[in-house]
């Protein structure tokens, strides 16, 4: 046998199904049926049991909660294949520990993103075929299809199972239920020094045309608004950066809260060191200074420069209908802010506070991604239709939920059949 | 509003549906026959608008025996190929399932919502004519027939009022008869104001809602087609109305004034004119009651019974109608021992008191806009110019007004006596480009008998004709629901018992909706003939007719735009839908059995009299016609050889251009046809005496006064509290209160509204879209009434006055419900809120606060 | 080739709306459905206050922002001027609604038969109408049109997909004027090949002072507007709004 | 021979992918005429995500193929 290692037993708590597992089971597979039924229900009555409405006359907005996810979503992806390529490219081999729980993230991602324009189509089953069939470059649609969904999405797969054949062929050792499936992932991965070697030169190079993807995919979809001539808000050479960084956010932030809660479950307190956590924290502070920054310099240019309509969209956010929801996502990335900045000055990390961070920056990044989508659709008119109104219905958020859901169960899931974590070296078969 | 199912259910819970699946009569609810063969393909048939007021030319495409849209008929030169919104959304009114299926009788109490039971049309029209037959035998007077505004006055009106002797109420007193009656009284036309569009260069639009509703005669396409010609060539509008929005961009001027002020106005505006001295003395001289010498009591100097003027060659008096002389306008004179005044040195005189300070003071506009307005006109008036029409020189004077449910207030028939004196002292009275009244010179009989009216002693009849109290009378048939309220104290002792309301809705349309209901309790019986289950059948029927809405045959309806002669008949295309009928057919039918349609003086004798059918064309008296045979020998009888195949083809007869000389009053030989326009209203002063001397009180009297004359309006007389004035007028969405449940209109303006100037409502805290009490107060009797609406802000009201559609408030329609109430709840009726004509006014005083 | 655009005279618009309800009846359109608007406007304070109109349908841009953004290709501009709508290829993502700066586009928010003003499922309708459902509904909304044989005519097809102001294009290929334009009452309303130097609308752009709306997005609207008004700026409020939500 | 045929896959998913985004789906520019709304070749967008595919498909490829002299 090539493989020098040996397992004894799957590590990680593999193929054991707990009944606190079956419980979170249970719950998140009820909230999929909840969402799986509310869309039932849009399907056969059309889009009007959704709280989206005609721009115009209707005075509605024709984009919600849907499209705002679908950017969450998207952006959430960015963490994972991007800390994957960057521990790749930079050889940072303190961080390779969230390598893997961070590539999911980005999958479980990209599969929500990809799923959530589902519901948000007024005729699904013709927005698959004829994506296919008739999909226009020009269209920034184009992008987020081709790119976002199919691209990023493969790509990332194509990383993801190639890095993790290596612990597949380590767990397909073990007899157990997921032999098989473990063998099939390894595909005949012996861990020779040419497999590895061969394996290290395609990562590398996969990791170099991964960033260039993901920039692409990112701004892609921010030209699906910053590209709108007329639409106050939208049409802005920052939007698309303003993507790429906000999906850093949030997606980092949110890879710092499932790495936290993977180091408590599965305790993994050795492999995920507070440095790892540091890091994270670190690399956060720097995207929400960019991202602050970029607020700042579109703030100050719509305010000064701006045209009424501008202005007046940018007062309705400060102080008008969206104030409550503008301060809370701009409140939470602040405190996020002062808790990261107050920990690196102190060089004193707390894993329960980066955590906090972690949450504040993604409620922030879903308030902030509402806030780009919907007010310049109810207050952006450039024709005096008057100020319009957008509430989500229930069925908008049972559909978000379920999906949350069924993302949680996804990940939760995996993380009983394969090694969330890279199996460590083990020498004689002893680990 | 939804309508699926469910709403629809609910909606006639109680009412229509209830009924049906108690009586469970199912099977008459069902589709008209099956389109036969020679409707299946593709056709655009002729036929005239239902919908609207002016009975617009319309193709109806046909697919299938279906309508599937109807649009403007070309060669109709009232609409000239073009419908209004309410023209084009008329077909959903066609297809309305909620349209009256069979005849209905009433099988509860009155005065509560209906329930009925369907019948078949020969129960419902034999217990109609069974109890008309009584009702007549007893007394005619006892019948009351009351329609909306006439489709076809030859069979309805004249034909029908005729054969059955009953009383005949319409809607006039609601809507600008003041106004007629100053013009029959005045000038001899039948009409209100409007201005010779083709060449006035100056109009004063005096609460012309021009977007919103038309104006007189003709409705809302044909006057604004010929407002934006006229504009084009250069023609200017000063708008006088509190409210602009009804002017919308066509104002070059906006004199927002008070409401129920206009008389101060006018008075004012001749009081500048006259002091100015541009004034037409050759037309004062010869065609108007101007020189006529007034005695100090008020009467004019009569010799041998014709009135006399000064001479100033003989300096004596001498009769008008003298040859030679040059009568005085100006100027006091003292002949045997008697002080005699010229009629226009006695307006002169009268007019002094009411200077442009003045009246801006009452009006609440700058005095300044007043003294530029009079200058507008005078130089506009273009005094002394004449042009050649038709061959004909006649006197140029471009300048007019547009003036219709302005009229309809407390002082209306004498501020439309004052708007008739501006324009006869600038002579523009039927001079080209002038003040314009109907659309051709025909004198009415009104010019005689308004002068000559005998005010008798009680018993009067129900609505007070000739009586102490209105002498000139408009029939009002919400005075009517008062005096049958206390008919003691009006001093009527016949009240009637049975009344047809023939596509009408008096509960809602009519003003004082509190009384009409009051006062139509009173009816023993009541037919109700309409489309539609109207308000006024929920609550008073007791039979229900279902009529048809355009399929059928209806007319000759006049198409003429006031320049070209033209006639058209309304054709159904397509067979009525349910057991709808056309009026015409309910008509013979039931004068049928009413024993009211053969022989002489009966329904079909009266027809030929009213559609002038006589030799070959008269139909026999002795049976009974098909409807289309009435029209087709009406037709042959206009010369038509094709008869009603003409129209059947065309849909409108358009028979050319109408000539200066039936045009122009100044055209005919002699001009006005002699006749002298009475710038002074003796005989009013006349009825004053006599309704005095009768014991009429003050408020009756105080307004026959020979000359306009200004007085505070009675509502006025409210408390300070209700600051603010409330009026209403037209949405163009509508027609009057009965399309509101159209969807496709109901779309465009969903519900009442109170338009409230920002100002006013911040100060009383009411935020845009809230909803406000409106709380109005009668001066006289001190009762109030108030309705809930939802305030709408606008800068185009002026601050002290409120304004609400005259829309809204059906209860019965499921399609209606949830609009908000109808504006005529809060108007009052009887003293202080009539004219002195008895024209119901539509200003109340009211307090604003919020809900 | 005609390339067709409107114009539109705010000196003769009265704000009636018949323009509106001509379009609805002409292609069966659902509630809350205004492919032509009439905006009515009012600007200033009282009594210096200005009240006005504007017919609002789709400008059919010659750079339509809507037809770039289509992800594909059902909204798309045809070689006559006319910015079409293949209802049988929308997929209802409404990327054209918050792409176009005018909000003239009407999505199906749910099955047209449903939104009609009569609900053309009601039984009792079906029965009193003898199974020809809807009592009205334009046959000419169904079929293909221009060389590209595409479903461009009409509304209240299915639900789901978009739907907006065609320009009549069953009409105009018939050689007829949009209704709007046909029915306008005052004849605000011009229809013709702008093109064509000799065209009616072609005439009044020389001879009246005209300007398009939000011309500095560069969508280059085939809607003129001539006449003393101007485009809507700051000051205008709108007065009057018609029921747009369903 | 691994390398070569992975390469070969990364150039053909990048012509693949620049061909139809250039040549076969719709064509860019201001949309002027129905040409604008139609893909040149049907399907073309499925080629340019097959090209996409191709690109990373050749490091499972590069990694996956068997190894000849061992197989």
């Amino acid at each position: 046998m090539a493989v020098q290692e040996r397992l004894e037993r799957l590590p990680y708590g593999l193929g054991r199904f707990t009944p606190a597992w079956y419980a979170l089971a249970g719950v998140l597979l009820a909230l999929v049926a909840l969402g799986a039924y509310a869309y039932l229900r849009q399907l056969i009555e059309g889009l009007i049991v959704t709280g989206l409405r005609d721009l115009g006359t209707m005075r509605g907005a024709a984009w919600g909660l849907y499209i705002t996810f679908d950017i969450y979503f998207v952006g959430v992806s960015f963490a994972g294949i991007t800390m994957a390529a960057l521990i790749r490219l930079l050889n940072l081999e303190a961080l390779k520990p969230v390598s893997r729980m961070a590539e999911l993230l980005t999958i479980i991602a990209l599969l929500l993103a990809g799923l959530v324009i589902l519901p948000d189509l007024g005729q699904p089953l013709r927005g698959i075929v004829n994506l296919f069939v008739y999909a226009r470059p020009q269209s920034p649609f184009f992008g987020t299809f081709t790119l976002v969904i199919a691209g990023y999405l493969f790509a990332s797969l194509v990383y993801f199972y190639l890095d993790g054949r290596r612990d597949a062929a380590l767990c397909a050792q073990v007899p157990s239920r997921l032999q098989g499936f473990h063998r099939l992932w390894a595909a005949g991965y012996r861990d020779t020094p040419a497999e590895r070697q061969r394996h290290a030169r395609t990562s590398f190079w996969l990791a170099i045309a991964i960033v260039p993807l993901l920039v692409t995919a990112h701004s892609t979809l921010g030209f699906v608004f910053g590209l709108q001539v007329g639409r106050p808000g939208w049409f802005s050479a920052l939007q698309a950066p303003g993507f790429v960084v906000m999906a850093g956010v949030s997606g980092i932030g949110l890879l710092l809260v499932v790495a936290a809660i993977l180091r408590r479950v599965l305790r993994l307190q050795e492999e995920l060191t507070p440095a790892v956590f540091a890091w994270l924290g670190r690399l956060l502070l720097l995207l929400i200074v960019i991202y602050l920054y970029f607020t700042a310099v579109e703030l100050l240019t719509s305010l000064y420069a701006g045209h009424h309509h501008e202005v007046a969209l940018t007062r309705a956010l400060l102080v008008g209908e969206y104030s409550a929801l503008y301060w809370v996502s701009m409140g939470s990335l602040v405190l996020a802010l002062l808790l990261l900045v107050g920990q690196v000055a102190l060089r004193a990390y707390s894993i329960p506070l980066l955590v906090l961070s972690g949450l504040l920056v993604n409620v922030a990044a879903i308030g902030k991604r509402y806030l780009i989508v919907v007010p310049s659709q109810t207050h952006g008119a450039l024709l005096p239709y008057g100020v319009g109104w957008y509430a989500p219905t229930w069925v908008e958020y049972s559909i978000i939920l379920g999906l949350f859901a069924l993302g949680t169960f996804l990940y939760a899931l995996f993380v009983k059949v394969f090694p969330i974590v890279e199996v460590p070296a083990v020498q004689g078969g002893k680990r | 509003m939804k309508t699926t199912r469910r709403t629809f259910l609910k909606g006639a819970a109680g009412g229509l549906l209830a009924s049906r699946l108690l009586g469970g009569k199912l099977e008459t609810l069902t589709a008209a026959p099956a389109p036969a063969a020679e409707a299946a393909g593709e056709a655009w048939v002729p036929t005239t608008c239902w919908i609207g007021k002016q009975d617009c030319g319309m193709l109806a495409r046909r697919v299938n025996g279906r309508l599937v849209k109807l649009e403007g008929n070309p060669i109709h030169p009232r609409n000239l190929g073009t419908l209004c919104p309410k023209g084009m959304a008329q077909i959903m009114a066609v297809y309305d399932p909620n349209r009256l299926k069979t005849p209905l009788i009433r099988t509860n109490e009155k005065g509560v919502p209906g329930q009925w039971r369907q019948a078949s049309w020969d129960e419902a029209l034999s217990l109609v004519a069974k109890t008309l037959r009584e009702v007549r035998a007893r007394d005619p007077r006892r019948l009351v027939w009351q329609k909306g505004r006439s489709k076809a006055s030859a069979f309805y009106d004249t034909a029908f009022v005729k054969a059955t002797g009953a009383t005949k109420l319409h809607h006039g007193a609601f809507c600008s008869d003041a106004g007629y009656r100053a013009c029959e009284y005045t000038i001899g036309l039948h009409g209100v104001l409007h201005p010779d569009f083709r060449h006035t260069r100056y109009l004063l639009a005096w609460g012309w809602n021009l977007t919103g509703a038309g104006g007189n005669k003709l409705c809302w396409i044909t006057w604004p087609q010929q407002m934006t010609a006229a504009r084009e060539r250069g023609m200017k509008i000063a708008v006088i109305d509190p409210r602009l929005r009804g002017a919308g961009p066509f104002a070059d001027r906006w004199l927002p004034i008070r409401p129920a002020t206009d008389l101060a106005l006018a008075l004012a505006l001749c009081a500048e004119v006259v002091r100015r001295g541009a004034i037409d003395r050759d037309y004062l001289r010869k065609h108007t009651n101007a020189p006529f010498l007034v005695q100090p009591d008020g009467y004019f100097l009569r010799r041998d019974g014709k009135e006399q003027v000064w001479d100033t060659g003989s300096g004596a008096p001498q009769p008008y109608d003298a040859p030679q002389g040059q009568p005085a306008l100006e100027g006091t004179f003292t002949y045997e021992g008697q002080i005699l005044k010229p009629a226009f040195q006695v307006l002169k005189e009268h007019l002094a008191q009411y200077s442009p300070e003045w009246a801006a003071s009452i009006c609440g506009v700058p005095s300044d806009h007043i003294y530029w307005l009079a200058q507008d006109l005078i130089e506009h008036a273009m005094l002394g110019s004449t042009v050649v029409v038709d061959g004909i020189p006649l006197p140029y004077r471009p300048v007019a007004i547009m003036a219709y449910h302005v009229a309809q207030q407390e002082l209306g028939f004498q501020l439309t006596r004052a708007l008739l004196l501006l324009m006869m002292l600038l002579g523009s009275i039927e001079a080209v480009g002038g003040q314009r009244i109907d659309f051709t010179w025909k004198l009415h009989e009104n010019f005689k008998k308004l002068d000559e009216i005998e005010i008798k002693d009680p018993p009067y009849n129900i609505y007070l004709k000739d009586s102490k109290f209105f002498p000139i009378n408009s029939n009002n048939s919400a005075l009517v629901a008062k005096v049958m309220q206390d008919p003691a104290k009006y001093g009527v002792d016949t009240l009637p018992e049975m009344a047809i309301v023939h596509m009408a809705n008096p509960v809602l349309s009519f003003g004082s909706k509190p009384d009409i209901i009051e006062g139509y309790k009173k009816f023993k019986f009541v037919v109700v003939i309409d489309a539609w289950l109207s308000e006024t059948a929920d609550l008073f029927a007791d039979v229900v007719l279902p009529a048809a809405t355009l399929e059928k045959y209806e007319g000759p309806l006049s198409a003429t735009d006031q320049y070209t002669d033209a006639v058209a008949l309304r054709l159904p295309p397509m067979a009525p839908l349910y057991q709808a009928r056309g009026e015409i057919d309910i008509y013979l039918d039931l004068c049928e059995k009413a024993e009211l349609l053969y022989g002489k003086g009966g329904y079909l004798d009266h027809l030929n009299q009213a559609l002038k059918l006589k030799g070959p064309y008269a139909l026999p008296l002795d049976q009974k016609p098909a409807v289309r045979d009435i029209f087709d020998r009406w037709a042959k009888s206009q010369g038509l050889k094709e008869g009603i195949a003409y129209f059947e083809k065309h849909g409108v007869w358009v028979k050319g251009s109408i000539p200066a000389k039936k045009y122009y009053g100044y055209a005919q030989e002699p001009p006005f046809g002699g006749i002298r326009h009475r710038l002074y209203g003796e005989s009013l002063l006349r009825y004053r005496d006599t309704m005095r001397a009768k014991g009429a009180a003050e408020i009756y009297w105080r307004d026959y006064t020979p000359l306009p004359t200004w007085r505070q309006p009675t509502m006025e007389g409210s408390p300070a509290q209700y600051d603010l004035y409330l009026i209403s007028y037209k949405l163009i969405e509508f027609k009057q209160s009965r399309s509101s449940f159209i969807p496709l209109l109901a779309e465009l303006a969903p519900e009442q509204r109170l338009d409230i100037n920002p100002r006013t409502a911040r100060a009383r805290g009411i935020a845009d879209g809230d909803e406000v009490w409106v709380e109005s107060h009668n001066a006289v009797t001190g009762e109030t009434r108030r309705v809930k609406v939802r305030a709408r802000y606008t800068e185009a009201i002026r601050p002290d006055t409120v304004g609400m559609p005259h829309h809204y408030g059906m209860w019965v329609h499921p399609w209606a419900k949830g609009q908000g109430p109808a504006a005529s709840e809060l108007f009052f009726t009887g003293e202080g809120y009539v004219a002195n004509t008895a024209d119901q006014s539509f200003h109340v005083k009211v307090r604003v606060y919020r809900a | 080739m005609a390339r067709y655009g409107m114009v539109i005279d705010l000196d003769r618009c009265t704000g009636c709306r018949a323009c509106v309800e001509a379009c609805k009846v002409e292609n069966n359109t659902p509630r809350g459905s205004f492919w032509m608007h009439v905006f009515r406007f009012e600007e200033g304070e009282f009594p210096n206050t200005r009240v006005w109109f504007m017919p609002r349908p789709c400008m059919h841009c010659d750079n339509p922002p809507c037809a770039k953004v289509c992800p594909v290709g059902a909204r798309y501009k045809r070689d006559d001027g006319l910015v079409a709508t293949d209802w049988k290829r929308c997929i209802g993502c409404r990327y054209c609604e918050v792409a176009c700066p005018y909000g003239v586009n009407c999505f199906n928010w749910k099955s047209p038969e449903k939104n009609y003003y009569l609900d053309w499922q009601d039984p009792e309708l079906t029965a009193r109408t003898n199974g020809a459902i809807p009592p009205y509904k334009n046959p000419d909304l169904e079929g293909r049109y221009g060389p590209e044989q595409r479903h461009v005519a009409g509304g209240g097809h299915l639900k789901g997909v978009m739907e907006k102001c065609t320009f009549c294009v069953h009409r105009v290929e018939k050689g007829l004027s949009p209704a709007c334009v046909a029915n306008c009452p005052l004849f605000a309303l011009h229809f013709g090949d702008l093109d064509d130097p000799d065209s009616n609308v072609s005439r009044l752009l020389r001879e009246k002072r005209s300007f398009r709306l939000l011309e500095e997005l560069d969508t280059q609207p085939r809607v003129h507007y001539v006449g003393s008004g101007h485009a809507p700026g700051a000051e205008a409020r709108q007065i009057e709004h018609v029921k747009g939500r369903i | 021979m691994r390398t070569v045929l992975a390469i070969l896959m990364v150039l053909c998913g990048f012509a693949l992918q620049a061909v139809s985004y250039f040549f076969l789906a719709a064509p860019l520019g201001i949309p002027s005429g129905p040409e604008y709304s139609n893909p040149r070749l049907p399907l073309a967008p499925l080629l340019f995500i097959l090209g996409v595919m191709l690109v990373f498909l050749a490091a499972v490829v590069y990694e996956l193929l068997p190894e000849r002299e061992q197989a």
